[in-house]
């Protein structure tokens, strides 16, 4: 059994809340998932995706970073009920065939159980900070997502990496979520 | 030590409703100081099984503010004899207790608090780091790197003593002097008529008074709406655990409001240990694993060297909360209903204080002036008494 | 551990939630006398029972009702907060 | 005497391979699959510990993980079980409770003291307050078992979480059945098991974790396994309690001996490690398990003595006569006195009425007790069945099953069966999209049992109930006479069932007697709160790893490299002042108010609290939660914020600020921002207004730059007209700074023309870089918390929980023009009309000393008539204005601007101060309005 962990560092990011954000962000062309928790690809692969978080927030991560700026931009002009969210998270990446099993030591979620499909996002707590986890991939090839808030980062990550360990295969290089 | 009686009769001059130590020791004073012995002791359970015997026995006066330093103080007092007064060994040992303070905001409130104390005669001293660690040289006083401890509030006459005893010295005292104590008796009503005590509905039949004192901690807010009356109290579960016998090792009781730790080992060689309220409301002594887990890792934070000590039991009392920290005594607005609750998490230690203060009110209808602070009413005026910063995590 | 079920993220131990305390109707501040204020303040229906109650699944802020038997510790039912608002309104 | 049989089919020791190990400092070797007191016991070894009172010797009871007999000290490990442990090379192993080591034992007089040392001795005696202390150091000595090391490290241990469809606890026949039958209708089934071998695995679909025990059952079917070396929390389904029932001990004197054993212990010392007990094995029984321990004890060759049942006809009628044929000698009706001990303190013959028989090993089979524990704790109940004379399940909890012989089948047909339709109700229970309401206790056949066990007693032996505790039964019997009559108190007082094994094998004795005593019937005696764990566990266990969060701003590094002395803030760590080579901690802290004064500082203000709000409603709702006015504020312009709770105490503050007509930016304290965040979501969730809240405390840092040429040094770096007429005191402003979008607040919290810089966190490092590379040519300094504390007391501002405590209402605060009483709601307001007519029990003031007052600290008294008046709440010299400031809460008589206060400090004596008007420093403001020519 092994794992690799990832610190996210090359996709952009940016979240929107509000009782309008899912009409407009559809007007803007970007998909969205339909259901509450859950999430959808929105470029040309899992990287690119778009997450709802409850009913009425999102989440966008990208590797291209214009599409993202062009609704930065947008917003600047405060579009009724459409409110920017900042999102200055640490994002990590653990894939393997381990990653159940370290983060099954960090958090009472079972996300061995969920169905990749199924494309849902968890928010939970995991060692009792707030996070995002989303599953991607497939049964064979399992690969969790997961955002937390940057002043959290070095101790999540600190901890992953313990707790990871014994199964890590590469750690050094930071790269994508790919 | 105890007689059991097969009736219960038809009139008493007072009805205690609860028989852990409070009742019990309001009893045993009622009847030794006040002449009062016409006394029934009503208990739904075994005498001492609610808080009494729940609780992890720390006895202690370093409270915050001037009303409670000198009730507590008061209590202290009364403890160092009660052993010779009962005939019965309570294993009372004065050990010492520091509070542990890991910030600079805690160190404040530690000053406070030994500010107050020192000013009512009680033994209270700031400490600093050094100090602590060469009290105890075991301790990491860096906590595991987490909390750093900066200082402490160390406080000599600090002690603990064995629970159960107290409700059995009182009892057989109480018992002794004529008090009837009828356990496995439970009360269903209180009848109140023009706002006077009338009597009280029980599982074994109907008791004729016009005197009833109520000391039933968790149960408090039951009794309360037997009454009508409405007050602050909201019930916490409170647990504690215990590791195996070990060889003596931990002398002083040590407090971290912190890391939520409270240890001592009792004279069998056990670690009692305890922590924080349970975060929301339950009327049951459930047990729940993240309770231990986290006070285990606490403790760990302060002497790594317990890995391997095994926790033997945990078990869990109701704890009836007030929002200042401090308990609710005295009379209330129904003549000849008296509260002795809101113990929270510190009762045990005022046991005889508030045998002997409520037995004054009881005997003479008049709050004792040193339960002035602690009235239902305070809440109304807006008044309040707050202990917050001493007993929250105190103990 | 205790479970309960999130409106919006599904069951989870109780851990993951916040516990704020039965849902109490406000008097009118302008009507009410101070005795009734106080009251509202600082007394609570501190006896076992089915409670209305705040919790909020901490990692997402969401905040539901809860109706939980206290003296079991036995979550009934769980709603969001606008079925509160109905249920006032009716 | 034991010793080791040759090879047998079954056994589970590897006789290839040897451990060597010794015990009590002499050479032993056992075998791999060996634990330790079965290395012992296959060593000849009898004698294995000291018993907890009387410091009796004594040997295997259960071998069961129950004997308090059987824990030793290995190495620096205290306490451990013997009879569960595995053997390994090299272990050194002592005895525990000694007192200069097991044979010799120089405690071992007590032994002889027992019949001075009655039930509740030690509440009868050495209650001289002035003795007590001496005696206590005595008892305190004795007391406790093992010995731990100080020295000894902090083991960090992983915990996991894992789910289930069906926990089966317990894999003996029953448990099996039942994992196997739940695995086969496809559910997820884990087998949890103390043993380390079970017939179930892995091939069955079962998860099977073997030397692993459930420590406790928790609400919702939430179970504790320890594994050795983890623990392991379980989420199940559904759960089978498969986890058996243990065999009691009968009393008679000195049935302690060791020796004595259990009949299962005797079979399991066979069975597993091919141990015999004995050469000449007497049988003393109650129940058929007596017999069929005998009949497998012979099947191995061993001897049998007799074969004793107390019980007047034979409850095993069957395996008598067959025992009979094989050359036994089978008594019915008569019941052991006692036992005579040989030279080396061992069993060497049982005195019955009739006759003396000698032996060198007895077992004993008393009946069996229920291990209901977990399932009592799971919120099952238990029923006492006279037939079976064991408390049975009578109700199960929703998802929870029972099988085997906790529900009193002790026939492995009849268990297996059962443990099959209990493990497939449990998978289907598991699956049910919506579960069935409870589960039914499975029909049980009944087992003949005989009655209690206990017959007679003699003051002049011991006759043990309770192994753990050195507990006779004549002490349960003077402890119901003095009035310790119900189960709770019985144990309380005599502490039956308090030793390490928790009453396994003497709670339902006791409760024998109690009942008999008090002519009650066994359900009305009861059993006491079957409570975790079931069995003890390390705390590391418990502890796992210690996760302890902690928060970092993204300047945390730079703040290492400048030298920072750290503090903590909850779970941030903070800057406390920036350490100076050949600087005291005062002169640095001196030094950066200095710099904050002359010239300008810098400090890390991210760990503030930063909330946005968004929407119409927005300037209503912070009008509603907050005690001033928001909704009048202008575009651009910021305002101070108080909270307040319903009781109208303070409760947190911060700044306001109104970025665009529907979006407002605030801050809160460090310590408040994730309750008053979440406080607010349940306020806007409640209200129903049209506003979105959104957090972003850790997504923004802020640095707080002060100082008189503080905007010398910004317009450097920003595009942001800082002009005094374009960006006004109070003033807000988003612009570019460095290369980073940022929110400029034009606050003054220090005193100076200063302001707030909040950047995104991806930001932080360069725009901090950037204005300490600017800040070179104005001899920036960093300041930290305490050069803070300092400048904001200058200007007289508070700090809420040091200045104000858990009931200081804004009035005493002299907070009052932060509050808008005259808005139609705010939280809060409707006590504030209250405690306005009433008044303030308590003022903050101002007080000033002419002279430095070090021994002056924050928390001594005010002493007004020998009566305490208040408190010092914040105290430092000011350099800036040479002379020590401060502020105070006092009663409002003494509030009065003039009065001279003397506050007490720690040593008794006093120092007299003046009330004072606040700000201390610039007390028309002019500094933060308009900034001072540097």
């Amino acid at each position: 059994m092994s794992a690799t962990l990832q610190q996210v560092v090359n996709l952009a990011r940016i979240g929107f809340k509000g009782p309008n954000a899912a009409a407009w962000l559809g007007e803007q062309g970007i998909p969205l998932p339909e259901r509450a928790n859950s999430w959808c690809v929105t470029g040309d692969d899992e990287q690119d995706i778009c997450v709802r978080l409850g009913a009425s927030e999102f989440l966008l991560e990208r590797g291209d970073g214009n599409a993202l700026r062009k609704l930065q931009a947008e917003i600047a002009a405060h579009i009724p009920g459409v409110y920017p969210v900042l999102r200055e998270d640490c994002a990590f990446v653990i894939a393997g065939d381990a990653a159940d099993d370290v983060l099954a030591q960090m958090c009472n979620v079972n996300f061995a159980a969920l169905r990749a499909e199924a494309r849902e996002a968890v928010m939970t707590l995991m060692i009792g900070v707030a996070v995002t986890v989303v599953p991607q991939g497939n049964a064979a090839q399992r690969r969790y997502r997961l955002w937390c808030d940057p002043t959290f980062g070095d101790y999540v990550w600190s901890s992953l990496n313990e707790v990871a360990g014994p199964y890590l295969i590469d750690t050094k290089s930071p790269g994508g979520a790919r | 030590m105890f007689r059991r009686h097969e009736r219960l009769r038809d009139s008493y001059d007072v009805v205690i409703i609860g028989g852990g130590g409070h009742g019990l020791a309001a009893a045993y004073y009622l009847a030794r100081d006040h002449g009062v012995r016409n006394i029934a002791v009503i208990e739904k359970g075994y005498i001492g099984g609610g808080n009494t015997g729940r609780n992890t026995t720390i006895i202690r006066s370093n409270y915050l503010t001037p009303e409670g330093v000198q009730f507590y103080d008061e209590s202290v007092r009364l403890w160092q004899d009660l052993s010779a007064d009962f005939d019965l060994n309570l294993f009372y040992s004065t050990r010492g207790h520091f509070t542990l303070a890991h910030t600079d905001a805690s160190m404040r409130t530690m000053r406070w608090r030994a500010e107050v104390n020192k000013h009512y005669g009680v033994k209270s001293e700031v400490v600093d780091a050094a100090y602590v660690k060469n009290a105890l040289p075991m301790i990491d006083i860096e906590c595991g790197g987490h909390a750093p401890v900066l200082g402490a509030l160390y406080h000599a006459p600090g002690a603990i003593a064995r629970h159960d005893a107290v409700a059995w010295g009182y009892g057989r005292g109480a018992d002794q002097r004529g008090v009837e104590i009828h356990q496995e008796t439970e009360v269903t009503g209180i009848d109140v008529e023009a706002g006077r005590i009338k009597g009280v509905r029980t599982t074994r039949g109907y008791i004729s008074t016009s005197k009833v004192l109520c000391a039933v901690a968790g149960f408090t807010p039951r009794l309360l709406e037997m009454v009508g009356l409405r007050s602050p109290i909201y019930i916490h579960p409170l647990q504690a655990m215990v590791s195996e016998p070990i060889k003596p090792w931990l002398d002083p009781i040590i407090v971290s409001g912190s890391l939520h730790v409270y240890v001592s080992q009792t004279a069998r060689g056990e670690l009692v240990m305890g922590s924080t309220l349970d975060p929301y409301e339950v009327h049951q002594t459930r047990s729940t694993l993240d309770f231990t887990e986290t006070l285990s890792a606490h403790m760990l934070d302060l002497f790594p060297f317990l890995s391997e000590v095994k926790i033997v039991r945990q078990w869990a009392g109701l704890a009836d909360m007030t929002p200042d920290f401090a308990p609710i005594m005295g009379t209330t607005p129904i003549e000849g209903f008296y509260l002795d609750a809101g113990w929270g998490t510190w009762g045990f230690k005022a046991t005889p204080v508030c045998g002997k203060t409520m037995s004054h009110t009881v005997a003479t209808g008049r709050n004792h002036p040193l339960i002035a602070g602690f009235g239902l009413d305070r809440f109304a005026r807006f008044e309040l008494t707050g202990e917050k910063g001493a007993a929250s995590v105190g103990h | 551990m205790k479970q309960l079920r999130c409106p919006l993220n599904g069951v989870r131990p109780v851990s993951e939630f916040a516990y704020a305390g039965e849902v109490r109707d406000m008097p009118d501040p302008d009507a009410c006398t101070d005795p009734q204020w106080a009251d509202y303040v600082f007394n609570r229906s501190g006896v076992p029972g089915v409670k209305r109650e705040w919790w909020c699944h901490i990692a997402s802020g969401y905040w539901f009702i809860a109706e939980r038997d206290t003296a079991r510790d036995a979550v009934i039912d769980t709603y969001p907060v606008e079925k509160l608002r109905e249920v006032h309104r009716a | 005497m034991m010793y080791r049989l040759p090879q047998r089919e079954g056994e589970w020791i590897d006789r290839t391979r040897s451990l060597a190990f010794t015990f009590e400092g002499v050479r032993y070797e056992g075998f791999a699959g060996d634990t330790i007191t079965s290395a012992l016991s296959a060593a000849g070894v009898m004698i294995l510990g000291r018993s907890f009172k009387y410091h009796r010797p004594r040997g295997i009871l259960s071998f069961a993980n129950h004997d308090v007999n059987a824990i030793f000290q290995v190495g620096p490990v205290p306490n451990v079980r013997g009879d569960v442990t595995p053997l390994a090379d090299g272990m050194e192993v002592l005895a525990v409770n000694t007192v200069g080591g097991l044979q010799s034992d120089r405690a071992q007089w007590i032994d002889r003291l027992g019949r001075f040392l009655p039930v509740g001795f030690y509440y009868k005696a050495f209650n001289s307050k002035r003795f007590f202390p001496r005696w206590e150091r005595l008892i305190r000595n004795l007391s406790g078992l093992g010995q731990i090391s100080v020295d000894a490290p902090r083991l960090q241990t992983p915990k996991r979480y894992a789910f289930c469809d069906v926990l089966v606890i317990g894999g003996g026949v029953a448990g099996e059945a039942a994992a196997r039958a739940a695995a086969a209708t496809g559910a997820k089934v884990m087998l949890v098991d103390e043993s380390t071998r079970v017939s179930a695995h892995s091939a069955d679909g079962v998860d099977v974790l073997t030397s692993s025990y459930v420590a406790g059952v928790y609400a919702d079917r939430w179970a504790a396994v320890i594994e050795p070396h983890r623990m392991t929390k379980v989420r199940a389904g559904a759960i089978v309690f498969a986890t058996g029932a243990i065999e009691q001990p009968i009393a008679f004197h000195n049935n302690d001996l060791p020796g004595i054993v259990m009949a299962g212990a005797a079979q399991r010392l066979l069975q597993r490690h091919s141990i015999a007990v004995g050469r000449k094995v007497l049988v003393v029984t109650t129940h058929r398990a007596g017999y069929e321990a005998a009949v497998a004890l012979l099947d191995a060759g061993l001897s049998i003595a007799h074969i004793v049942e107390l019980n007047s006809t034979s409850v095993a009628p069957d395996l008598s006569s067959l025992l009979i044929q094989r050359g036994v000698k089978v008594v019915v009706g008569d019941a052991p006195i006692e036992a005579e001990r040989n030279a080396e303190g061992c069993v060497a013959a049982v005195h019955f009425a009739g006759e003396r028989i000698d032996c060198d090993a007895v077992l004993m089979s008393g009946g069996w007790a229920a291990a209901a524990q977990l399932l009592l704790q799971a919120g099952g109940k238990t029923a006492f069945d006279d037939a079976a004379q064991m408390h049975l399940p009578s109700e199960l909890p929703a998802g929870c099953f029972v099988s085997g012989a906790i529900n009193g089948l002790f026939n492995a047909e009849a268990a297996c069966m059962e443990g099959r339709t209990a493990g497939r109700a449990a998978a289907e229970f598991a699956s049910a999209t919506v579960p069935p309401s409870g589960s039914s206790i499975i029909a049980r056949s009944s087992s003949p049992v005989a009655p209690s066990p206990h017959r007679r007693q003699d003051p002049r032996g011991k006759d043990f109930i309770d192994f753990d505790e050195d507990l006779q039964v004549k002490d349960i019997e003077n402890a119901i006479h003095e009035g310790f009559d119900s189960i709770e108190l019985l144990k309380r007082y005599t502490t039956v069932g308090m030793g390490p094994s928790q009453g396994k094998h003497s709670n339902l004795n006791a409760a024998r007697i109690l009942a008999g005593k008090r002519g009650l019937s066994m359900d009305q005696v009861g059993l006491t709160t079957a409570r975790p764990m079931y069995h003890p566990v390390p705390m590391k266990h418990l502890a796992g790893r210690g996760f302890t969060p902690e928060r970092a701003t993204p300047i945390a590094p730079r703040h290492s490299d400048a030298g920072a002395v750290w503090m903590l803030a909850g779970n941030w760590r903070r800057p406390e002042y920036y350490m100076r080579e050949g600087e005291s901690r005062e002169q640095c802290i001196a030094g950066e108010v200095a710099v904050v004064r002359n010239s300008v500082g810098l400090i890390d203000v991210g760990t503030l609290g930063k909330i946005e709000v968004h929407g119409p409603d927005a300037g209503a709702f912070l009008d509603r939660a907050y005690a001033g006015r928001y909704s009048d504020l202008k575009v651009g312009m910021t305002r101070y914020g108080l909270l307040l709770d319903e009781a109208g105490t303070i409760v947190d503050d911060g700044v306001v600020a109104r970025l665009h007509e529907e979006s407002f930016y605030f801050t809160t304290t460090t310590g408040g921002s994730a309750g008053v965040y979440r406080d607010l979501l349940r306020l806007n969730a409640l209200w129903g207004l049209n506003c979105s809240l959104v957090n972003v405390t850790g997504h923004r840092a802020a640095f707080n730059l002060a100082g008189p040429r503080s905007r010398d040094l910004l317009s450097a770096m920003t595009s942001v007209n800082l002009n005094d007429g374009a960006f006004p005191y109070l003033g807000v402003r988003e612009g570019i700074v460095g290369a980073a979008n940022a929110r400029l607040l034009r606050v003054g919290f220090v005193g100076e023309l200063g302001y707030e810089i909040h950047v995104p966190h991806s930001h932080a490092q360069r725009v901090w870089d950037g204005l300490v590379e600017q800040g070179r040519k104005f001899d920036l300094r960093l300041f930290g918390v305490e050069a803070q504390r300092v400048l904001r007391l200058e200007k007289g501002h508070f700090i809420i929980g040091q200045d104000t405590d858990g009931l200081t209402n804004p009035f005493e605060a002299q907070a009052g023009w932060a509050v808008r009483m005259q808005k139609p709601f705010f939280i809060g307001q409707r006590s504030l009309r209250l405690l306005e007519r009433r008044g303030p029990r308590q003022l903050l003031v101002g007080f000033e000393i002419e002279n430095a007052v070090p021994a002056l600290k924050e928390c001594h008294l005010a002493i007004d008539n020998g009566e305490i008046a208040g408190r010092v709440t914040s105290v430092t010299y000011s350099n800036t204005l040479g002379k020590t400031i401060g502020l105070a809460m006092i009663k409002p008589s003494l509030a009065v601007l003039g009065t001279k206060l003397t506050f007490r400090v720690t040593d008794g004596s006093t120092v007299t101060a003046t009330v004072c008007p606040t700000p201390f420093f610039d007390h028309d403001n002019q500094r933060q309005k308009f900034g001072v020519a540097a």
